[in-house]
């Protein structure tokens, strides 16, 4: 059934089609919308879920963890500060091993105070171990929902959906919402083997020495390092796992097909930008004007950035003059995070791409197609071959 | 920069309804064919009775880039004294279309060369019993008129559907009166 | 991908003694009860139970009469200071070295 | 209550395991083997940073029969909530779902989460152990740390601030059940858990905590710490409930009697062991004035 809504709209859709049980969340712009149509759902029964307006963002991530610890599915969302305000309950999340689903709806953070969009908020937690997917339009918010939930049971390891605040997150277009019988056999139940159980008492989360250590029946239990260690693999192995269910999602639903990056044009492209989220869809149109103009350039947006996918991201770009990155995010003192990701990326490729590095749109500036034509031919022309990254549209 | 997209542009007051004017077009105009449908408000912080605007893009096509509209086709104008504060027709395409809720004729009003279509909507909302001040459902009528993008029993449908529970059947005889009394001037 | 040792993935602990070893070696005082004095074992039933209710580390038993178990019992000694009767003594446990041996 | 808890009818089944890692003559000790007793099995603990986090043991072992989600410092009340909605989702009822912290994590970086928990009504238990600073990380002030105290954030003058009074601004919260208690009067300690068991909504328990390294006191004084701070009227049992205090068990039987001089509480430990015989004076006044009021409401 085909809907013209907000991609907030779209994203607590999809949530409610998870048959998500416990809600919690604090309102902060742009992500608002979001939890204000859960509410609406459950308090008129759409949605079979327990909704907790809690006091703070880091409640929000406390109320769904010891949700989740106590068998329960979770889901809470967030933006900029809040997020940033979440950060030890993050760790605490994925170190806890729990399947929750987050959507941050992508917001520069303070100070200055911005609402607009830039996506340093969800870039500056990409090392806390959660999974980061990024949707690009609204059919590809609702359906990473529904997946992005899958997947986190299947690896337990929570999820973060990104997708950029207003120009996603507020702006409205038509998604089809799948039918509640096909996303129920896709996605099953949240039964864990271990929960808060009072006939088979744990005690979650405990203080973990740096060795090794036998419990009680004699066997040997790991210490933090190996627990550590077995989060790193199985966030590695994810990587295959999500392009499993991406590709069951895409039987079922007819949609998806590009879990880990989407390319546009990119077949015979000389020259490739690299972005994230709904910019890589803004640079379809540069690219076909470009290429009326007889470039040979192609545009490739990344829809998993943790973990990281760097055998597909060096299959896609080791053959190219040119590899341009195109970021709403700074490694401040450094360049732009995906920049460095993808140059670390290249490092093993024999004939390395010529790599430009651009900053864009930082708290909502404006993004005019023009200036992505102007960035673009400057790079193919081999004028931007440099780590230090350009401004796009600064006015100093 | 996409040739095949139709840009209108909005204007009215917080609270005063355009957002869902427009996306009442926008839905109406995705039955109609128009694949490509993207509505964005303004983003940021909207205040009650401050000045807003929402971009609304239609194509046969996909669209793909969100940025706001700078270049309108059109514009609508969902209360006339917006015009004293806001220049509505800023960037409008040369051969552009202005729809307004005014009250008086087409031929008072002058948009350095721009087409001008005018209707009473506040009278016509009341006339349809609509509280006075309820204009975003009544200038859809205008602008279905003005425009002839999208039939006029399409955009009632989504009228009715985008008010169900809140007077559907008035909302939609105003957009209906509306039609009848909107007024297209001379270049 | 096969299924996962949930158990291997976060630190989640099972019930039992002795997390912290046998803490009776922390003791520098052990508690010995004068069963000539104590309640429930003059009355030979169960009865005042002080020493039970105010063991912070669950070793004294409530049975007549009362045993306290010295692997995990740390001495603190509230035991002999609650007594009403008087009857356990904090005894200097390097009095016992030889008997233990 | 129906059946008066006595020390003889008090079940025998321990729910925490000997040989843990608390201190010796720990007054937590006392109150968590007591309090989950009344608690009884079919409950979920959670429980922040806090001496409790290392006395129910270190990986892979636990020293509580009970289970429990280890949650971050400032996220109790929330996480409680998070349980409670889960119970809730999954239909699962009869459970007890109580957080358990010590006074920072309740009043200071806990206070927030509280807070929200109250005042969403919140079917939770919120159990407080006061043992009056942060005794986990070596013995810090904390909000509830009382004036005068040496700690080691507070080395030579003692705390200049007075003690932050939680049981009142959880009690303005409105909630059902605000009660205190104490490790050194166990069977006031059980009766107002079991209580507690029987209601719902926000139910709040402070338990005042004596702790020998941290109060600097011979072991064995845990309990004859504990009954002096009640006994000179200085930390008072009682419960809230409609809004109207009354004083319970020991605390009660002080009405219109004279108490013990609050120097006698101060002089048995060693965090005291700075206050000058003026501020005593004081303090001794304040506690004075409480209880006139307490007596005069007794005789209204």
């Amino acid at each position: 059934m085909y809907m013209i809504e907000s991609g907030n709209v779209a994203a607590a859709t999809g949530v409610q089609l998870a048959r998500t049980q416990v809600i919690a969340a604090y309102p902060i712009t742009p992500q608002t919308p979001l939890t204000e149509k859960l509410s609406e759902f459950v308090e008129s029964g759409v949605l079979d879920a327990q909704y907790i307006p809690v006091e703070s963002e880091h409640s929000a991530m406390a109320v769904c963890i010891a949700a989740s610890t106590a068998g329960a599915r979770a889901f809470t969302a967030t933006s900029a500060n809040g997020l940033l305000y979440m950060h030890e309950q993050l760790h605490w999340a994925v170190g806890a091993r729990l399947p929750l689903v987050m959507c941050v709806a992508n917001r520069g953070v303070g100070a200055p105070w911005t609402v607009w969009n830039d996506q340093q908020d969800s870039m500056s937690q990409r090392d806390v171990g959660w999974i980061q997917l990024y949707a690009n339009d609204h059919q590809q918010i609702i359906d990473t929902t529904i997946k992005a939930f899958r997947l986190a049971q299947t690896v337990s390891i929570p999820v973060m959906v990104c997708y950029d605040g207003y120009l996603l997150s507020h702006t409205y277009m038509p998604f089809d919402k799948p039918d509640q019988e096909k996303v129920d056999a896709f996605l099953p139940p949240f039964t864990p083997r271990h929960f808060l159980d009072p006939e088979d008492p744990g005690n979650f989360n405990t203080v973990t020495l740096p060795d090794i250590r036998p419990g009680v029946d004699g066997t040997i239990e790991p210490g933090y390092m190996e627990i550590r260690h077995n989060l790193h693999q199985e966030l590695r192995e994810a990587i295959e796992v999500y392009q499993e269910i991406d590709r069951e999602y895409q039987e079922q639903f007819g949609r998806g097909g590009t879990p880990l990056v989407e390319e546009y044009r990119c077949d015979d492209a000389d020259y490739v930008a690299v972005c994230i989220g709904s910019l890589s869809y803004q640079f379809r149109d540069v690219i076909d004007l470009m290429r009326e103009k007889g470039a040979k350039v192609g545009v490739m947006g990344i829809q998993m950035y943790r973990p990281f996918p760097d055998q597909a991201i060096v299959a896609a770009l080791a053959d190219r003059k040119g590899v341009i990155v195109f970021e709403k995010a700074l490694s401040y003192g450094n360049q732009g995070p995906l920049y460095g990701d993808i140059k670390s990326a290249l490092y093993s490729c024999e004939k390395k791409p010529a790599l430009s590095n651009y900053i864009l749109g930082l708290g909502g500036r404006e993004i005019k197609t023009s200036q992505l034509i102007d960035a673009l031919t400057e790079a193919c022309a081999g004028q931007a071959a440099e780590d230090a990254p350009r401004w796009i549209g600064l006015k100093l | 920069m996409r040739k095949d997209i139709i840009e209108i542009r909005w204007h009215g007051r917080g609270g005063q309804g355009a957002i869902t004017a427009a996306k009442i077009v926008a839905n109406a105009a995705f039955v109609s064919g128009y694949k490509g449908v993207v509505m964005a408000p303004t983003f940021g912080t909207e205040r009650r009775g401050a000045p807003v605007f929402t971009s609304l893009k239609i194509s046969k096509q996909k669209i793909y880039d969100l940025s706001p509209i700078t270049t309108p086709d059109m514009v609508v104008v969902l209360d006339h004294s917006l015009l004293e504060e806001v220049n509505v027709v800023d960037g409008l395409k040369d051969d552009g279309l202005v729809i307004l809720n005014g009250p008086k004729p087409a031929s008072e009003y002058s948009f350095a060369g721009a087409r001008v279509a005018v209707a009473d909507v506040t009278s016509c909302g009341v006339q349809a019993g609509l509280p006075p001040g309820i204009v975003n459902s009544g200038i859809i009528g205008a602008f279905s008129k003005a425009t002839g993008l999208v039939e006029l029993d399409l955009l009632v449908t989504a009228i009715k559907d985008e008010f169900v529970g809140k007077k559907p059947e008035l909302n939609a005889k105003a957009a209906e009166i509306t039609y009848e009394n909107t007024f297209i001037g001379d270049i | 991908m096969a299924p996962k040792e949930f158990c291997k993935m976060l630190s989640r602990s099972k019930p039992g003694p002795g997390d912290g070893g046998k803490t009776g070696s922390w003791r520098v005082l052990r508690p010995v009860i004068d069963l000539e004095k104590c309640i429930p074992a003059k009355k030979n039933k169960k009865a005042c139970f002080t020493c039970w209710l105010y063991c912070p580390d669950s070793v004294v038993s409530k049975t007549v009469p009362p045993s306290i178990n010295l692997e995990y019992c740390k001495g603190c000694g509230i035991c002999a200071e609650e007594c009403p009767a008087g009857a356990i003594e904090m005894v200097d446990e390097s009095s016992f070295i030889v008997e233990d041996k | 209550m129906d059946n008066k808890a006595t020390i003889l009818n008090l079940t025998e089944e321990e729910f925490v395991h000997p040989g843990n890692r608390a201190c010796s003559g720990c007054g937590l000790s006392i109150v968590y083997r007591i309090g989950l007793k009344a608690l009884g099995k079919n409950t979920v603990l959670v429980v922040p940073p806090s001496c409790l986090t290392v006395m129910q043991g270190l990986y892979p072992v636990a020293s509580t029969k009970i289970p429990c989600v280890n949650v971050t410092f400032a996220s109790t009340g929330a996480a409680a909530s998070g349980v409670r909605g889960a119970m809730k989702a999954l239909k699962k009822d009869g459970v007890n779902v109580v957080a358990w912290a010590g006074d920072g994590g309740t009043g200071d970086i806990g206070i927030q989460a509280l807070s929200g928990a109250c005042e969403r009504g919140e079917d939770i238990i919120y159990i407080c152990y006061d043992n009056e600073a942060y005794m986990n990380t070596g013995i810090q002030r904390s909000g509830t740390t009382p004036q005068g105290v040496l700690t080691t954030t507070t080395p030579i003058r003692g705390k200049l601030q007075e003690k932050k009074d939680i049981p009142a601004i959880i009690a303005a919260h409105g909630i059902g059940y605000v009660a205190t208690a104490s490790a050194a009067f166990p069977l006031d300690l059980y009766e107002k858990v079991k209580k507690a068991t029987t209601l719902s909504g926000p139910r709040y328990i402070h338990v005042h905590t004596p702790c020998p390294p941290g109060w600097n006191f011979a072991t064995r004084y845990t309990i004859k710490v504990g009954k002096l701070a009640v006994e000179t009227g200085l930390f008072d049992l009682y419960e809230i409930e409609d809004g109207r205090l009354t004083l319970t068990g020991p605390s009660k039987r002080l009405l219109g009697k004279k108490r013990k001089p609050v120097k006698e509480y101060f002089d048995v430990q060693g965090r005291f062991k700075s206050l000058d015989p003026e501020l005593v004076e004081t303090l001794q006044g304040r506690i004075d004035a409480k209880w006139e009021n307490y007596n005069d409401q007794q005789q209204q």
